[in-house]
């Protein structure tokens, strides 16, 4: 059993189900990355396993403890962080203030990852008082894994953090995720970067229509035709 | 067709476009990249009238366009989509596309009270047209759905698509591609060079996807703190060492001790 | 010699009531500034509410000077005034729970919050004036003044006296004191940046591991204390009436709006702009002017620039210049 | 049988805090005719309440409405506020012949309303009261005073009147301002008063509302240390809340030598105050209105309308709140009255108080009455 | 299923005016009716700004008091003697107001831009408001001392009230376009307040020029477009239809008198709903919705967004122009400080939002059930208390005290109708169907 895992997820956003029997793990140290068209199910796989979606089948565990039953802010505690895909910052709240608000629930001192944060994007460094509503797209993106960082999660769930940022930050940032995996934490990432996530990835998904459809390591789904012409872009 | 000159952009003590100067050739697929914050995606909204310049000049045909709103832009042929998607939530896909073009009798008070024929037949053409996007999009089963509930890529699909509605002169894609499926990338990518063929159409693109902007775009330009860095073809551009410190970097570091 | 009579004339007529009266709306604007700010929604019930916890203190004060409990040269009613703000919080509390929180779980467009407070304010009304009635309610006690306007005046030998009241001395301090407690705690705290981050973006907020729930009680709470100790300051300055209350929600939300709403400096400044437009531009300067001028000379006509009846209008003629150059006030305020 | 009789006066808005005494003088009227027993050969009354707002035309015409054709009244106390009141008036009562004795409505322009007969006032028209202001000004030496005046049809209608008399009699306003009721803040208008000058501040508000703000804002920055007092600002309340400041103030109410006013405040005992505005006019335009249908034997506002005037004034027997049972049995024999009742009831012209006025002054931080006029 | 909603809600509004007409009465009913006619036009008026353009409006009361003024204008008779006292004076001071502002503009457009220019716009504006000053204020004394307690004012132009109410619109629209010109460029809550300020000015300005609108001392006696129910019971014929239908003729004359009305309300409310209805169902109400959502998308989609949002901006004040024009008919009199916002503002905004907003069925259905419990809450909250206190001693004091609080209840039990309203269908009695086209 992995360390987090959404087991036979189904259910939808309250009209039909999106997700059916959808299954997605990842365990410590791992890099396990969900792939599929637009409009799959991947978010709302992510969103199933984080709590913000009422699955009626199947269950979440972390740690071997059903979490099924608990609100996002419970797994936050129970140590697991999340960037959404699409409004991820506190626009009117500035750019520290945002990392500090990923460190919420923590009560040592931050400032530490915070630095970190900023040696890994240093950009945000230079606008750390500007309001994230004021950033560009990419800067924005750095932000919001910024405060995911914050957290110093046992397992990380990212929602298409390359969207956006410019193949040197994605870069860095793949090194980053890299980096963080070694340390012993697990991470959950959808990416449409397919081909450069797959390349890191221990285990990738494909996603089709809310199932299943491929299960594999990053490689073998490189190397898998079908895949590639489907969903990789060839 | 698009000139660009000296143009500024400051917010606050900051200039976010500081003397941007470029050229965007009538028919090409110019590429637009650079690093995160360099500005780009200001020099859009200057050049489609959202901000107003803090100083220099935008040119259309010839035509100083400079400051002028949105949507008498909109009636000279500039098209943008935005990088965060801009869609109408409360409306649906279909919706989303129909209300698109622009001089539509309906949309007159006057004919909508007093010419239902009129504007039925309108209604009907324009409803042809929006399910030919759809479909395109591979979006026919949300077109009826609330573009609020749409995935983030398939509402980025919706703001490539409402360009899509009309006869544009030349469009401004600011990151379509950003968390779409590349293989339906590489689809959309056809169409770009389908419209530019067929329509004529003069795209001007940001992206980040080098593969994309490589099929697509000649010329690329690079920007870094608000100017031009540089400019050429893909593989110039590719080469430049700027642009490689600036955006491209060297690649991972950490993948062969993690293997 | 005229040259201090005709200053202390303006202190006396202009500058300490329109400080006293801008400090009463700002603390009221804090207060509709904050729900903005937080729940993102104006509050049509902060007046009513404002009503509510200063019959709560009236009570009490009523109470505790039946037991000849005071606090000498000052009200009773600030002694009562913590347990006046317990009550109106837990008042407000119920309402969050039985009105706006199940808004919040429909995520329910602003308008409708806004509504919503129009339904919790005429209940509110009716509540009121069932437990206290619609009357003038009594309850200022202590020292009424600083300085009086008559011994000043036999103290400096001045033709002008200035009066300087208890309670418009306590609003004004309290006023200054409030803003700056509410600016640290919310830029500061971090349970105050947990507010704003739950104003900016709520799923974000439960994703970082902020309750809402608590976010949502605080700010209440917070907002019940104001409201209670501007309704007390402004019933210690003037007089509890309950539809006074009512009225004083339109000054008040033009305050908080040329501050800038969500933002606590915003409503001060907001506060002084109204008070001080409606007092300065409808003010007679003839006597003004007659002290400055030579000799024995004063103008015939009043040197009224327009006359009170249209002060209010003045307000929001200010008010409009204002938005029209700044178009989310003085202070950069939020827009939902 | 079961008589109903409507008041209908403003319990929600502005004027609230006046109409809870209003109300009760109205009922304390019904109570007893109703108690007595000899109404109309042993009828009941009953108050049926309405409310005006005093400020909304269309509320009020809907609840006038409503009394007239759903509780079917017999005749109407109210309403209040002259606006209001011409409302209902004119878009109901007239319509459907309905008798309205309002205790409050002091407008002018009432004096001259169409009304087919069927409206009355228990108080004077301000016209009136304007004239009797200036003397007790003239008379006490005052030349030059600062006027302000709650911005309604009584105020400005009061404020016009005062003024064109005391100039005429060689007196100066020197500033006319009007003030809005139930405002936060009154600084702006007691800084113009002040500054434009005058011995004294004419007040013509009302004693819970504006009025009682700006003299306290007076007094607070010694703009003014003594004040005019009209009917809408004499009431016990004034100098109860405002204290020994308040000395040497004085004015006028309607009202008269009579003993009725202390008799209604007997009468109210705790229950209300008794000497609040237009309390005891409630009292006797309710006690008018039945005695008109005893005197008329009928409770038809056709045939009992012509006989309002009768009652009221002489000849006849004097009576006195208190004595509505024997008033009431003189006029089942067929006797006749001359009802005085709280107010000293006289009506003139279109069934309209004459308007006596009591002259009162604050000593001690009381009112006191200095004389009648 | 709307369907059925639409029926079943206006069925209950239907039986509830009849109970009201046999419990209570009919005329009670009736008139009701009449202000549920008149509220449900403000209501849709308001429907069309936000609902359609998510336009903040709070000045609602502004624009029905000038409808209420349109009516004085056009109905009453002129003054003949204020007029020769200071007509003129006053035609003067405005032509020199105007002469002002065409100054101020003629230097803008011809003077080179600078500090310069400034302060010759605002020498001319200085001095042309002192010209205009000197020549006014004289003239409006001499106009308010002609018979001030009967006139007192210029009167109007002693024409058929029934004009009043399209221009009534118009004054209201074109109040409007100006209004608009300056305050649509904010946000929400901003334009909200910039509106609700605007309207106090417009109240403010009936308040106090008392030349025009006779102020405070209140129009009386506005000319009716419906016979009066005085002559009616005197008419023959009228006598015998009442003989016919068994009706008495007082009542029955009044409630003849009501029924014109309603008939004249339900065909203004019918022809409005028709024009509102077309244009949402219409591609312009597609693009008004777009506009809703995303301003800064239907810009970028070629949308002119201010003229679109000053033309709706007009349209509204338009159609609560018309209907305050008809209230202040109904009323027979303009009693300017009876603009109160609760009344005028926020009770529309309840009913728009009950009703629910963005469907012009809700909103009209809003109108008529808000403004029939608005009548209604108060006998509703006074059988309340009875009820309630019925079983306590006659004498107790808290028995007292809840009957004396009755009155207030009123605004009690509306509050508590609108919360369960707002609490069982959040979005409206009816409401707005979203992913329809
Ligand atoms: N409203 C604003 N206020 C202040 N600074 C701003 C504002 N908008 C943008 N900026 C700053 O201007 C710079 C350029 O932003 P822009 O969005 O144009 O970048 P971009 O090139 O599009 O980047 P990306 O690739 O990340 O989208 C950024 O550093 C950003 O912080
Ligand atoms: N809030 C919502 N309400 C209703 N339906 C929704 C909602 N969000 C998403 N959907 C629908 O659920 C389906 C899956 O959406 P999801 O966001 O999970 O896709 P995705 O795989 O993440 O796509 P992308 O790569 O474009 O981000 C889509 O068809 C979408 O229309
Ligand atoms: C209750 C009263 C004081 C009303 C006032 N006299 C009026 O005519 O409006
Ligand atoms: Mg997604
Ligand atoms: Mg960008």
């Amino acid at each position: 059993m992995s360390f987090l895992i959404g087991e036979n997820m189904t259910g939808g956003y309250g009209g039909a189900d999106i997700l059916h029997d959808c299954t997605i793990a990842a365990d410590q140290g791992e890099i396990a990355v969900i792939v599929g068209p637009n409009g799959a199910g991947k978010s709302t796989a992510m969103k199933a396993v984080f709590g913000m979606l009422n699955i009626h089948t199947g269950r979440v565990m972390l740690d071997g403890e059903d979490i099924t039953a608990l609100t996002p802010q419970a797994r936050v505690a129970k140590g697991m962080a999340f960037v959404p895909q699409t409004s991820n910052v506190f626009p009117t709240m500035s750019v520290e203030e945002n990392l500090e608000m990923g460190a919420f629930l923590r009560r040592d001192n931050i400032q530490e990852t915070i630095d970190q944060v900023y040696e890994l994007f240093p950009i945000l460094g230079d606008k750390r008082r500007q309001n994230a509503g004021e950033l560009s797209g990419g800067q924005r993106q750095q932000v919001a894994v910024g405060r995911a960082l914050m957290t110093q999660p046992k397992v990380l769930m990212l929602d298409e953090p390359t969207a956006g940022v410019s193949p040197i930050v994605m870069d860095e940032l793949f090194d980053r995720i890299i980096e963080v995996a070694r340390t012993g934490i697990s991470i959950l990432m959808v990416e449409q970067n397919a081909r450069q996530a797959l390349d890191i990835a221990d285990k990738g998904y494909v996603l089709v229509q809310g199932r299943n459809r491929y299960t594999d390591t990053g490689q073998a789904l490189m190397n898998n035709p079908d895949v590639r012409k489907s969903f990789l872009g060839g | 067709m698009i000139k660009v000159d000296n143009l500024s952009k400051r917010f606050g003590g900051f200039y976010a476009v500081n003397g941007a100067t470029l050229n965007i050739a009538t028919g090409s697929i110019t590429g637009l990249i650079g690093p995160n914050g360099a500005g780009k995606t200001t020099l859009f909204n200057v050049i489609a009238g959202v901000h107003a310049p803090t100083g220099g000049t935008v040119m259309l045909d010839g035509e100083d366009i400079t400051g002028l709103s949105p949507h008498t832009l909109f009636h000279k042929g500039l098209l943008r989509t935005f990088q965060i998607a801009h869609e109408f939530s409360t409306m649906t896909v279909r919706e989303n596309l129909m209300m698109v073009p622009g001089d539509q009798a309906g949309e007159r008070l006057w004919d909508a009270w007093f010419k239902p024929n009129l504007v039925r037949a309108e209604e009907l053409e324009l409803r042809k047209k929006a399910d030919e996007v759809i479909e395109f999009l591979e979006i026919s089963h949300v077109a009826d759905e609330l573009a609020g509930n749409l995935s983030g890529g398939q509402k980025k699909l919706l703001e490539l698509g409402r360009t899509m509605m009309v006869d544009a002169k030349i469009v401004f894609l600011d990151e379509v591609g950003a968390g779409v499926n590349r293989t339906l990338l590489n689809t959309i990518g056809d169409a770009i060079l389908r419209l530019n063929q067929e329509r004529g159409y003069t795209f001007c693109m940001i992206e980040h996807d080098m593969n994309f902007i490589g099929r697509l775009c000649d010329p690329v330009i690079c920007m870094a703190e608000g100017a031009v860095l540089a400019e050429g073809t893909i593989d110039e551009i590719k080469a430049n060492e700027h642009v490689i410190e600036a955006y491209l970097g060297t690649g991972l570091k950490n993948k062969e001790a993690k293997a | 010699m005229e040259l201090l009579n005709a200053l202390i004339l303006m202190a006396n007529f202009v500058l300490v009531p329109a400080l006293a009266y801008g400090s009463q709306l700002a603390l009221g604007a804090l207060g509709v500034t904050l729900i903005y700010g937080i729940l993102r929604f104006s509050n049509f019930a902060h007046g009513d509410t404002m009503a509510f916890g200063t019959m709560a203190v009236i009570l009490f004060t009523w109470w505790f000077q039946s037991m000849g409990i005071n606090l000498g040269p000052l009200p009773t009613a600030l002694l009562a005034l913590p347990f006046g703000i317990a009550i109106c919080a837990g008042f407000v509390l119920a309402t969050d729970k039985l009105v706006y929180k199940f808004y919040r779980q429909q995520r329910a467009a602003p308008v409708i919050y806004v509504i919503a407070s129009v339904g919790v304010m005429f209940v509110l009304n009716g509540i009121v004036r069932f437990i206290i009635g619609p009357d003038d309610q009594a309850f200022a006690d202590g020292e009424r003044f600083i300085v009086r306007a008559r011994s000043f005046k036999e103290w400096t030998g001045l033709e002008e006296g200035l009066t300087i009241k208890v309670s418009q001395g306590i609003t004004v301090i309290t006023a200054v004191l409030v803003v700056a407690a509410l600016f640290w705690f919310l830029n500061r705290t971090r349970t105050g940046k947990s507010m704003r981050a739950f104003s900016d973006n709520e799923d974000l907020a439960l994703l970082s591991g902020i309750n809402p729930d608590k976010v949502v009680m605080v700010t209440w709470i917070i907002a019940a204390a104001l409201a209670t100790i501007a309704g007390t300051l402004y019933g210690l300055d003037k007089s509890f009436k309950p539809f006074t209350y009512f009225q004083l929600l339109l000054p008040i939300f033009a305050a908080a709006i040329v501050g800038g709403l969500g933002n606590p400096l915003g409503a001060i400044a907001g506060g002084y702009v109204i008070a001080f437009s409606e007092i300065m531009v409808t003010y007679a300067y003839k006597k003004f002017v007659g002290y400055l001028a030579p000799g024995d000379w004063s103008p015939d006509s009043l040197l009224q620039l327009l006359g009170t009846n249209y002060k209010f209008s003045v307000s929001f003629v200010i008010l409009l210049l204002v938005l029209l150059l700044r178009p989310t006030g003085l202070f950069k305020g939020k827009s939902v | 049988e079961d008589v109903k009789l409507g008041v209908f006066l403003g319990f929600t808005g502005p004027l609230e805090s006046l109409v809870a005494n209003m109300a009760p003088g109205a009922e304390t009227a019904i109570t007893e005719v109703s108690e007595s027993g000899k109404f109309m050969g042993g009828s009941t009354v009953t108050a049926v309440r309405a409310d005006t707002t005093c400020i909304d035309s269309a509320a009020a015409t809907a609840a006038a409405e409503r009394l007239i054709t759903s509780d079917k009244v017999s005749g109407i106390v109210g309403g209040d506020c002259s606006g209001v009141t011409t409302a209902a008036l004119t878009n109901v009562a007239l319509p459907n012949g309905m008798v309205m004795i309002s205790p409050s409505a002091t407008s002018p322009a009432l004096s001259t309303v169409e009304d087919n007969g069927l409206f009355f006032r228990t108080a004077p028209s301000d016209a009136r009261q304007g004239v009797v202001m200036s003397d007790i000004i003239m008379d006490r030496g005052f030349k030059e005073v600062a006027l302000t005046y709650t911005n309604n049809d009584y105020g400005k209608g009061l404020a016009d009147a005062f003024q064109a008399a005391f100039e005429a009699a060689g007196g100066k306003v020197t500033i006319s301002t009007p003030h809005e009721d139930g405002k936060a803040d009154y600084s702006a208008e007691v800084g113009a008063l002040q500054s434009a000058g005058g011995e004294i501040l004419v007040v013509a508000g009302y004693l819970d509302q504006g009025g009682k703000g700006i003299i306290q804002a007076s007094l607070d920055t010694d703009a003014f240390d003594t004040f005019v007092l009209p009917d809408g600002m004499v009431g016990d309340a004034l100098p109860e809340a405002i204290g020994d400041d308040l000395n040497g103030s004085f004015g006028q109410a309607p009202g008269s030598d009579s003993e009725g006013a202390g008799k209604l405040v007997e009468m109210a005992g705790d229950a209300y105050n008794a000497t609040s505005p237009f309390s005891a006019e409630s009292y006797d335009a309710a006690a008018l209105i039945m005695l008109a249908m005893q005197a008329a034997n009928s409770t038809d506002p056709a045939a009992y309308k012509e006989k309002v005037m009768d009652v009221a004034n002489a000849p006849g027997e004097k009576i006195l709140p208190g004595e509505l049972g024997k008033a009431l049995d003189i006029l089942a024999a067929g006797g006749e009255i001359d009802y005085v009742g709280a107010s000293n009831v006289e009506l003139i012209g279109a069934g309209e108080s004459a308007g006596n006025y009591r002259e009162i002054e604050i000593k001690d931080a009381a009112l006191s009455t200095v004389g009648y006029r | 299923m709307t369907m059925n909603r639409n029926v079943l809600y206006f069925g209950i509004m239907a039986v509830l005016l009849i109970i009201v007409g046999q419990f209570q009465s009919w005329n009670l009913s009736l008139s009701i009716l009449n202000l549920c006619l008149i509220s449900a036009i403000m209501a849709l008026g308001v429907n069309i700004q936000w609902g359609y353009a998510g336009l903040f409006n709070v000045g609602i009361m502004g624009f029905a008091a000038l409808g209420g003024l349109a009516a004085v204008l056009i109905s009453m008779p002129p003054v003949p003697a204020a007029w020769a006292a200071g007509g003129g004076g006053v035609l003067l001071s405005a032509l020199a107001g105007a002469a002002t502002i065409v100054g101020c503009i003629v230097a803008y457009a011809k003077l080179p831009k600078g500090g310069i220019r400034t302060a010759i716009i605002v020498a001319i504006g200085v001095i042309g408001f002192f010209i205009m000053r000197g020549i006014f204020v004289p003239a409006t004394d001499a106009i308010e001392s002609v018979d001030a307690a009967k006139t007192g004012y210029l009167g109007g132009l002693g024409l058929p009230v029934i004009l009043a109410w399209p221009v009534g619109g118009l004054l209201a629209g074109g109040v409007a376009w100006v209004i608009g010109k300056i305050t649509l460029g904010l946000r929400s809550d901003y334009l909200a307040i910039a509106t609700l300020g605007i309207s106090e000015i417009i109240v403010a300005v009936m308040k106090n020029e008392d030349w025009m609108t006779r102020g405070v001392k209140n129009v009386n006696g506005l000319s009716r477009p419906v016979p009066y129910e005085i002559d009616l019971q005197q008419a023959l014929w009228f006598q015998n239809l009442c003989e016919t239908l068994g009706q008495d003729v007082v009542t029955f004359s009044s409630i003849f008198v009501k029924l014109c009305y309603a008939g004249l309300f339900l065909i203004v409310l019918l022809a409005i709903f028709w024009l509102s209805e077309r244009a949402l169902k219409s591609p312009w109400g597609r693009m008004m919705r777009a506009i809703r959502d995303n301003e800064i998308s239907a810009n970028a989609m070629g949308k002119n967004v201010t003229a679109r949002h000053l033309q709706v901006f007009v349209l509204g004040s338009m159609v609560v122009g018309i209907a305050g024009a008809m209230l202040t008919t109904l009323d027979g009199q303009l009693t300017p400080a009876s603009y109160q916002p609760l009344r005028f503002t926020f009770l529309i905004w309840v009913m728009v939002i009950v009703g629910g907003s963005g469907n012009n069925m809700g909103a009209v259905l809003g109108g008529f059930v808000v403004w029939f419990f608005w009548v209604e809450a108060e006998p509703i909250g006074i059988w309340l208390m009875d009820t309630l206190t019925s079983g306590m001693a006659e004498d107790s004091g808290l028995r007292a005290h809840l009957l004396d609080s009755a009155a207030h209840m009123r605004l009690m039990t509306m509050g508590v109708i609108l919360l369960l309203v707002l609490r069982f269908s959040p979005r409206g009695l009816l409401p707005e169907k979203t992913g329809h086209h």
